[in-house]
């Protein structure tokens, strides 16, 4: 019980690191503690590969690319200043939205999951449980990554640029 | 049977047929169209008179139509009234057709003939046809033709305002018939003026409206005051032939025609409406010829009292006494008689003499003299003088309105005649015996075509003034029998107050010429000493400017109201039009304020919206 | 008789597609060929008239939630079908000279013969939805037609038209679709002598005046008379405008048991229209502005015959249809020879045409006359019956009204001849028409005379409708 | 025991991190910082599944929907990352507001 | 079930996937793929249906009628795109290998999301659809597509969130995410609430009012023949489409009154706001955008009556609004092409220079404005019958008297860009390649047939229920 608040509290504080953190790096830095907090999450929920995706993926690959493109960007962010008033207010109405949501959410929530119903089918390995249940998404996910590659392509196509100059 | 009715479709269909034929000759061949004219119109008079012989000898004719629905009871009922109209009719047509051929200013003759025979047919089957509707329909038709009779006779503007003038008095007072007869068909359902006649209408709820509306058609084609305004500008304008054909002849028969078919034959009228009808009468006989006394001209001075002698018919005939009618109706074919004629003189003179104002004529008597006998004899009856046929139609009406009791009417009556009297001493005094003017010193008497018909018309003034006992015992006693009158003791010639009386409005008529003329010394002035009397010249001043004039208050009122009505339209039209769209506009234009372009702005509403959404929707209640 | 009825909606429809492939191989050959379906059309339409008491063809093509095309031969139809094409048929000779020297001639014709063909399907369309449909697509084919003149302002009228007469049209599809809720049915000889709530039968009656440009949709009417003077002719005076009195007569006339204050209220609206269109006219100084206005009078006409509630005014409400038709598709046609040869549509600067081109004065003259309502020509019938109906009303604020809206009609008409021609000449002498134009004109003036001497033959047929087909008031 | 108390607890926080990445969606100009929240918006999403699943112990179909969830997470933050370098070379910046041409 | 359609977005995946190994340079070659690809699968779809529209006999139809029409009109526009970018010479702005490769991948995506019959994985070929949508607007590099594809990006992610928020409360009381299980269990309040939350997800995705903020700048942003492939079929597709297929699992739950309100004022909103924000615009793509707002809120309205009829009436006036916005837009790439401008103010007159433009464009306009015999106005007329027949008579009667608003702009938008005077800079302007104009004069003849002969169309529409 008090695991699972403990790490809920490492990934609300990374999150709003993240988001009121002045430089973009260390805000990248923070998500990246995120994801192991949510890994974390899955784990300790009997989801193992979950976790393991999430922390290879999530924290590793999502973070180099982030980092990458803060760094692409680096010197336009220095001089991009907006006012960090709604940063500093910020864990003010945090608290705020905080209160009110603990009066409402987990009563109504409580109500939802006593209408849940129990199943268990949880006895399959998860590789055969893919394959079997979810079939039709491995066709979305060749779609999904044959899609990006052509994206990147299509994004990053310097011809056009040359055609503008002249 | 079957040849007598032939004998009355004669008048109406053998004119059309020649009018249709005529129109396809060409202009250039000589004295066809006038023959075929006169032989016409010849042949339309005989068998005319041969109906009226057949009628009151033996009985009605009838003659059916094929027609559907509405339409399936017309038909044609010649009872001696009608044939007594039917003769008037054709024998003014023979003697125009006549008199036509050496009219100048009458426009191609073909049209002329053309239009004289359309005229002649419809004017016969307007006074035939026993269907209202029917009747409606040949009597409305005659607006086209009167157009176009004043329209041929010159180029002018002022001719043609002066068509179109009558053209919409006439057309709108047609609307107003139509829909009495309508209403009259409605509240009898049926049309047949036999069959209402077989019991009679009154003057209550829609009948008051009917009669009225009725009675704005008769006046308006007898040319009574107050619709009487478009004949001295038609005087003015177009030529004599068509003055003396239509507004002194047929436009009268057929009007006084049909107020005494409604008025006697499809009403029984009550008090008020018989004093309404008097007033009207005697109002038209002072104020025409008050407006006739004073003016200058040879055939505008004759068109006003072509509408004052109208007066006394509408006086006699609503006396609703056997004498007062028998009067009226006398006085119709009379007044006909005698003012066809001094047109026609008018127009000789006007045709020798190039002219018909009254400053530049002037002892005519030597040069033309039969015109000016001719022109004495009528304008002696005209004015009541005793033994002319005027004076006995007269004596009737006067007899007719002393019998109701009412003797205003009669005193106004009286005034009118002296008027009358003035004003033809005035005229026949300037234009026959005035010392000549230098302008016409070689006038010639005017040609034979005119001279006969001018000849013929002054014989029967004085035949009928004379023999007053025969056109009363052959045409006018059957009319009124046909009317379901009978007779009273009517005709001959005798002493009494009434002629006493005469003779007195004749010395006043004298005294005040030679008083007026005393002053003056031109005969065309005689008349300025009541022209411009003190308060008169203003009223004759106004009344030539046109205020008392209904055509001109009308179309004041229109101008008024078509304006207002343009209005409203323009509202409705702002309505459908200009406020939708600005209202559409204004909607539009702020509604598209909030797309700013903002990203921040839009995810805000998208995620608050989104939040409403999922806590509305997830809110199911248990 | 089914395949006839088929044949004269088909041809007319189908037609005009065939017209751009005529107009590749030569402009004659088009301009011959929308005549010859119009002709067809109108000689089918005068057979299936002379046939079409006692035998009830109808021809169905069945849609889905019956909404069935089903087109049904009645006399009231073949009447009105056989009156529109008549007309067009005259329209459409004329227009072969009339339109020669302007652009999209093709696109003119198609949608010319397209109009028309709906206008056929549309009176032969037995249910209402697809009487909706043939509505839609005649306000689709005026909007081109009116549009006919590509500049701003001229486009901006046929949108205009175009809005008005969809927006009623709509109003009326939604009263349609609550008797087709309430009945389960709207096919009309289903609905027969049923009784129609209140609500519906408004709604309908808005989308009738908005076609027939009643208060208070009267003005896109004058508005459109920027098109060329055939299509006027034809929207104005022939075809659109006799739409709404038809859908009256044959919904509210033929079909359903009106309700009596259905009937007021329109007698009420076409009086107060007769007066304000009357007015409007004797201020306008548009000819063919005029000539509109006069239509929109002439129309409140019609409907006081088709609305007085008796069979003898509904007869005369269709026997005003038809010399209406003949007399104003003249008048237009004239304004279009005087429109064309003197350049201008502003009576005040015209005058004195008469000597000029007395033919068309002559046309112009007998078909005004027709509309004034004098015999003997056939307006006068039609106008003693319409008021003989407005009569037996026993209203005499109805009657008043249009007694002066009738002498309004004298009036502006008057007023319109003698200005245009009469009066003094103020241009240099325009020539009279082409042959074919004047010969169409004088063709209408006098079929309208001759259609007055005759008047036995159409009275008998409309009263022989009326008496068989209308289905009275409640 | 703890199966009834943990669903409503865990959906407690995912509306907690939800409000974190919208505020943060909603407020910010740093394009790049936008990316961020939608990161973090779509991490709650995916406690989300997971929480259910284990609510219902149906945890292996949570989990294999996880990892399709993780597939698409990452080619959509790369294409937005490719869309703001794309955008960066063109505009010279990386200030959200600079996106105002297109209104009305 | 999956599988009977499965080859329709496994081939055109396959030949995208080829596409840059078998033409590198050769860009003709490409096209030539791309279009073969697609006519095959677009050949082959239109003869099953045309096999059951010749034999007229509904009973025959055994297969899943729903998804292959959506095919068929998937098949269809994307045909068209691809046959009007051959000709339209995107070569010099943008790569066409990856051009074409994108919009075979977004077509198999939008096949995929049409046949699968699992909502999670709708979810997953949406957001596949949704990358290469934004990829694809880019196409040519102007800001203005920048923009837009940035907007849409951001915009219509929260969609994606409360999707996977509603299957997370689907699964406490799923034991899988099969639509059949849904449909089962769709009487469960838990069903409604997920699916409710999906649903607004998806009204997200597809911009109904009070989510259309993204709409017309997307569509006004993006590269011309683009915005014809989403207004077409993406947006209907990746939005429309899933909340029709999810109001067709709950037809029978006694528990979707609140959707239905929700839905109902959405989609009179838009139907409203669409319209009347269309008329101030100067934009022509932008007009079209604004429109196609509008003409979504129909279909949510059909779609809320939770009906057989309202679903019928929903996927048809979805097939009926993809030809018609095609061919505007392509219309507008037309007329882009030829005047280098968009802006209303600027075009005047062209109706003589490029009369089938003008001509299929009116076609489209009044079948968008449900002009009778058409088919727009059948579907209308379906979606008005639906709504009045389940009793939502306001809504019914709002919605139709609305469509006067649309025949206004559309009349207004035809007036300022094809009628009047033309200015002397477009004396040399010459109509677009016949190339160009097939697709447009083809997609307007369905138009037209489709109405003429709706007897038939409907007969089998009934079967998708």
């Amino acid at each position: 019980m008090i695991i699972y608040v403990l790490i809920y509290l490492i990934i609300i504080g990374a999150a709003v690191l993240a988001v009121i953190s002045k430089k973009l790096i260390n805000s990248a830095i923070m998500l990246a503690v995120l994801s192991i907090g949510v890994s974390l999450l899955f784990f300790s929920y009997e989801a193992p590969w979950a976790g393991v995706f999430e922390l290879s993926v999530c924290a590793g690959l999502i973070t180099v690319i982030f980092i990458s493109a803060v760094s692409l960007v680096k010197q336009d962010d220095e001089e991009f200043k907006e006012d960090r008033t709604k940063y500093k207010i910020f864990p003010l109405i945090l608290m705020a939205f905080i209160v009110i949501s603990s009066i409402f959410v987990p009563d109504y929530f409580m109500k939802i999951s006593s209408f849940a119903v129990y199943v268990n089918n949880s006895n399959e390995s998860i590789g055969k449980f893919i394959w079997l249940y979810r079939g039709i998404d491995i066709i979305g996910q060749i779609t999904i990554l044959s899609a990006s590659v052509f994206v990147i392509k299509h994004i990053f196509f310097k011809k056009s640029d040359a055609l503008e100059e002249k | 049977m079957n040849n007598i009715q032939n004998l009355l479709i004669i008048p109406i269909l053998l004119p059309l047929i020649s009018a249709i034929l005529i129109l396809l000759t060409r202009e250039k061949t000589k004295y066809l169209k006038e023959f075929i004219g006169i032989s016409v119109t010849l042949i339309s008079l005989l068998s005319a008179i041969t109906a009226l012989k057949y009628v009151n000898s033996e009985s009605d004719i009838i003659i059916k139509l094929q027609g559907i629905g509405i339409l399936s009871s017309l038909q044609f009922k010649i009872d001696q009234l009608s044939a007594f109209l039917l003769t008037g009719v054709s024998l003014f047509s023979f003697l125009i057709s006549m008199y036509g051929i050496s009219v100048k200013n009458k426009g191609e003759s073909k049209i002329f003939y053309f239009l004289l025979l359309l005229t002649q047919s419809q004017a016969a089957g307007a006074v035939t046809s026993d269907n209202l509707i029917l009747m409606l329909f040949f009597w409305e038709s005659m607006i086209i033709t009167l157009y176009l009779f004043i329209y041929i006779s010159g180029e002018t503007n002022q001719i043609r305002m002066t068509a179109l003038k009558t053209f919409l008095i006439n057309g709108i007072s047609d609307i107003a018939l139509m829909i009495g007869i309508i209403i009259v068909g409605y509240i009898t359902s049926t049309f047949l003026i036999s069959e209402i006649s077989s019991n009679k209408l009154i003057i209550a709820g829609w009948g008051t409206l009917a009669y009225i509306l009725l009675l704005i058609g008769a006046l308006t084609k007898a040319g009574a005051f107050p619709f009487h305004t478009w004949i001295p500008e038609a005087a003015l304008n177009s030529n004599a032939a068509f003055m003396a054909y239509i507004p002194a002849a047929i436009d009268k028969l057929l009007g006084i025609y049909f107020l005494a078919r409604i008025t006697l034959h499809l009403y029984t009228l009550n008090h008020t409406m018989q004093l309404i009808v008097m007033s009207i009468g005697a109002i038209t006989i002072i104020v025409a010829v008050m407006m006739a006394f004073v003016q200058s001209d040879y055939k505008r001075l004759l068109s006003y009292h072509a509408v004052s002698q109208t007066g006394y018919m509408i006086l006699g005939i609503s006396t609703l006494n056997p004498i007062g009618i028998a009067g009226g109706l006398f006085h119709m074919i009379n007044h006909a008689v005698y003012k066809s004629c001094l047109f026609m003189t008018s127009g000789a003179v006007e045709r020798q003499a190039q002219t018909n104002d009254l400053t530049k004529l002037g002892g005519l008597f030597k040069k033309m003299p039969i015109t000016a006998i001719c022109f004495i004899i009528a304008a002696a009856s005209i004015s009541g003088i005793a033994p002319f046929n005027g004076f006995f139609s007269k004596e009737l009406v006067y007899k007719g309105t002393l019998l109701t009791g009412y003797t205003v009417f009669f005193i106004a009556a009286e005034i009118g005649s002296i008027l009358t009297l003035a004003s033809f001493l005035k005229l026949g005094h300037n234009v026959y015996f005035e010392k000549p003017q230098s302008s016409i010193e070689n006038v010639k008497e005017a040609p034979l075509s005119m001279l006969i018909p001018m000849v013929i018309l002054a014989t029967i003034c004085i035949v009928f003034g004379f023999g007053a006992h025969f056109p009363i015992k052959n045409l006018i006693s059957p009319a009124l029998m046909s009317l379901g009158y009978v007779e009273g003791e009517l005709a001959g010639f005798h002493f009494d107050n009434l002629f006493l009386i005469s003779l007195v409005v004749i010395l006043i008529a004298l005294s005040n010429h030679i008083y007026g003329y005393m002053k003056t010394k031109r005969a065309y002035k005689a008349s300025d000493h009541i022209h411009y009397a003190p308060i008169l010249s203003q009223v004759y001043h106004m009344a030539e400017k046109g205020y008392f004039d209904l055509y001109e208050i009308f179309r004041k009122i229109f101008d008024v109201f078509r304006r207002i009505l343009f209005k409203t339209d323009r509202t409705f039209d702002s309505i459908i039009d200009k406020i939708p769209s600005k209202i559409s506009n204004v909607i539009s234009v702020s509604l598209s304020k909030i797309n700013t372009g903002s990203y921040s702005l839009y995810m805000f509403f998208i995620i608050f919206f989104a939040v409403v959404y999922v806590i509305y929707l997830g809110g199911i209640k248990w | 008789m089914e395949s006839l009825v088929l044949k004269s909606v088909l041809i007319p429809v189908l037609g005009p597609f065939l017209l751009p492939i005529l107009n590749k191989i030569s402009k004659d050959l088009r301009n011959i060929g929308a005549v010859l379906i119009i002709a067809m059309t109108f000689i089918l339409n005068v057979y299936l008239m002379n046939s079409s008491f006692g035998n009830e063809a109808k021809y169905v093509i069945a849609f889905p939630l019956g909404f069935d095309l089903i087109l049904k031969l009645d006399p009231l139809s073949a009447f009105m079908a056989t009156v529109t094409s008549l007309t067009s048929l005259v329209i459409v000779i004329y227009s072969i000279d009339y339109i020669s020297h302007y652009p999209n001639q093709t696109e003119y014709y198609i949608m010319l013969v397209l109009f028309i063909g709906s206008m056929i399907g549309l009176v032969y369309s037995d249910n209402l939805m697809w009487m909706y449909i043939f509505w839609e697509i005649t306000g689709f084919t005026s909007w081109r037609l009116v549009g006919f003149f590509r500049n701003d302002k001229d486009v901006l009228k046929a949108n205009k038209t175009i809005l008005v007469t969809v927006f009623g049209a709509i109003i009326m599809l939604v009263g349609i679709l609550m008797i087709y809720i309430k009945e389960g049915t709207i096919n009309m000889s289903d609905l027969r002598s049923k009784e129609i709530a209140m609500l519906p039968a408004f709604l309908i009656l808005a989308g009738i005046f908005s076609k027939s440009a009643i208060l208070p949709f009267s003005t896109w009417l004058p508005d459109a008379g920027v098109a060329p003077s055939t299509v006027t002719a034809l929207l104005h005076a022939a075809v659109l405008v006799k739409i709404g009195t038809f859908a009256y007569a044959k919904i509210f006339g033929t079909t359903f048991i009106t309700p009596v204050e259905l009937n007021y209220t329109v007698l009420i609206i076409t009086g107060i229209t007769a007066l304000v269109s009357g007015g409007a006219a004797l201020i306008e100084n548009d000819i063919k502005r005029i000539i509109a206005y006069s239509t929109i009078s002439q129309l409140s006409f019609i409907f006081l015959g088709l609305a007085s509630g008796t069979k003898m005014a509904f007869a005369g409400g269709l026997l005003y249809i038809l010399m209406h038709s003949i007399a104003k598709a003249s008048l237009f046609l004239c304004a279009g020879i005087i429109e064309q040869k003197t350049h201008t549509k502003d009576i005040t600067k015209m005058g004195g045409l008469i000597k000029t081109m007395p033919l068309t004065a002559l046309a112009f003259a007998l078909s005004s006359f027709s509309v004034m309502g004098l015999p003997p020509f056939g307006g006068f019938f039609a106008k003693f019956i319409v008021f003989k109906g407005a009569i037996e009303t026993n209203d005499i604020l109805i009657i008043t009204m249009f007694f002066i809206g009738s002498i309004l009609t004298i009036l502006y008409l008057s007023r319109l001849f003698y200005k245009v021609f009469l009066g003094n000449e103020k241009l240099d002498t325009p020539t009279e028409g082409s042959t074919t134009m004047v010969v169409s004109v004088l063709f209408l003036g006098l079929l309208g005379l001759f259609l007055g001497i005759l008047v036995n033959y159409p009275l008998g047929f409309t009263d022989m409708v009326s008496q068989i087909m209308y289905t009275g008031v409640k | 025991m703890s199966m009834t108390i943990n669903y409503p607890l865990d959906w407690f926080f995912i509306s907690i991190l939800f409000f974190i990445g919208a505020y943060c969606m909603i407020v910010s100009r740093n394009i790049i910082r936008l990316l961020i929240g939608f990161e973090i918006i779509s991490k709650s999403a995916m406690i989300a599944i997971i929480a259910s699943g284990q609510h219902t112990n149906a945890i292996n179909l949570a989990q294999s929907l996880i990892i399709i969830m993780i597939l698409v997470e990452v080619v959509v933050i790369a294409t937005g990352l490719a869309l703001i370098v794309k955008f960066h070379n063109k505009y010279q910046t990386i200030d959200i507001k600079k996106l105002m041409n297109l209104k009305g | 079930m999956v599988i009977d359609f499965l080859s329709y977005s496994l081939i055109p995946l396959f030949s995208a996937l080829a596409i840059p190994f078998i033409a590198r340079k050769n860009t003709r070659l490409v096209e030539v793929l791309t279009n073969i690809t697609l006519i095959a699968g677009f050949i082959n779809v239109s003869y099953i249906l045309l096999s059951y529209l010749i034999k007229n006999d509904p009973n025959i139809i055994t297969i899943d009628i729903f998804s292959l029409l959506m095919i068929f009109i998937i098949y269809l526009v994307g045909l068209a795109i691809t046959f009007f970018s051959s000709n339209y010479g995107i070569e010099n702005e943008t790569n066409p290998i990856s051009y074409y490769s994108l919009i075979l991948i977004g077509v198999s995506a939008m096949s995929s999301i049409v046949i699968t019959q699992d909502i999670f994985s709708l979810y997953v070929f949406v957001e596949a659809l949704s990358i290469v949508s934004f990829a694809l607007i880019t196409s040519n590099n102007s800001e203005k597509s920048i923009e837009a594809s940035i907007k849409y990006f951001f915009l219509t992610f929260p969609a994606s969130v409360l999707i996977i928020f509603g299957i997370s409360i689907l699964l406490l009381n799923n034991p899988n995410l099969d639509f059949l299980t849904i449909k089962d269990t769709s009487s469960k309040m838990l069903s409604i609430i997920g699916l409710s939350i999906i649903i607004v997800g998806f009204l997200i995705k597809s911009g109904i009012v009070p989510f259309h903020f993204w709409t017309p700048d997307v569509y006004q942003g993006s590269y011309s023949p683009i915005s014809a492939f989403l207004a077409g079929i993406i947006t209907k597709t990746g939005g429309i489409y899933a909340i029709v297929k999810i109001a067709s699992l709950i037809i029978n739950s006694s528990l979707n009154y609140y959707l239905s309100k929700i839905l109902l004022v959405s989609g009179l909103l838009s139907v409203i706001i669409g319209a009347f924000l269309a008329m101030v615009q100067k934009d022509f793509k932008r007009i079209l955008a604004y429109s196609s707002i509008s003409q979504m809120g129909y279909i949510i309205l059909a779609a809320a009556t939770f009906t057989p009829l309202g679903i019928i009436a929903a996927l048809f006036h979805i097939i009926n609004h993809a030809t018609f916005k095609t061919v505007l837009f392509l219309n507008s790439a037309c007329v882009e092409k030829q005047t280098q401008t968009t802006s209303i103010d600027e075009l005047k007159g062209l109706e003589h220079k490029m009369p089938v433009t003008s001509w299929t464009s009116i076609i489209a306009m009044m079948a968008t404005a449900g002009i009778p015999p058409l088919s727009g106005f059948w579907s209308k007329l379906l979606v008005i019958v639906a709504l009045w027949k389940s009793g939502n008579t306001f809504y019914a009667v709002t919605a139709l008297i609305a469509s006067i608003l649309t025949l206004a702009y559309f009349v207004n938008l035809q007036k300022k860009v094809f009628f009047g005077k033309l200015p002397e800079k477009f004396d040399t302007l010459k109509e677009a390649k016949a190339q160009l104009l097939i697709p447009v004069v083809v997609i307007s003849a369905i138009i037209i047939f489709s109405g003429l002969f709706f007897n038939r169309i409907y007969s089998y529409l009934l079967k998708i229920i």
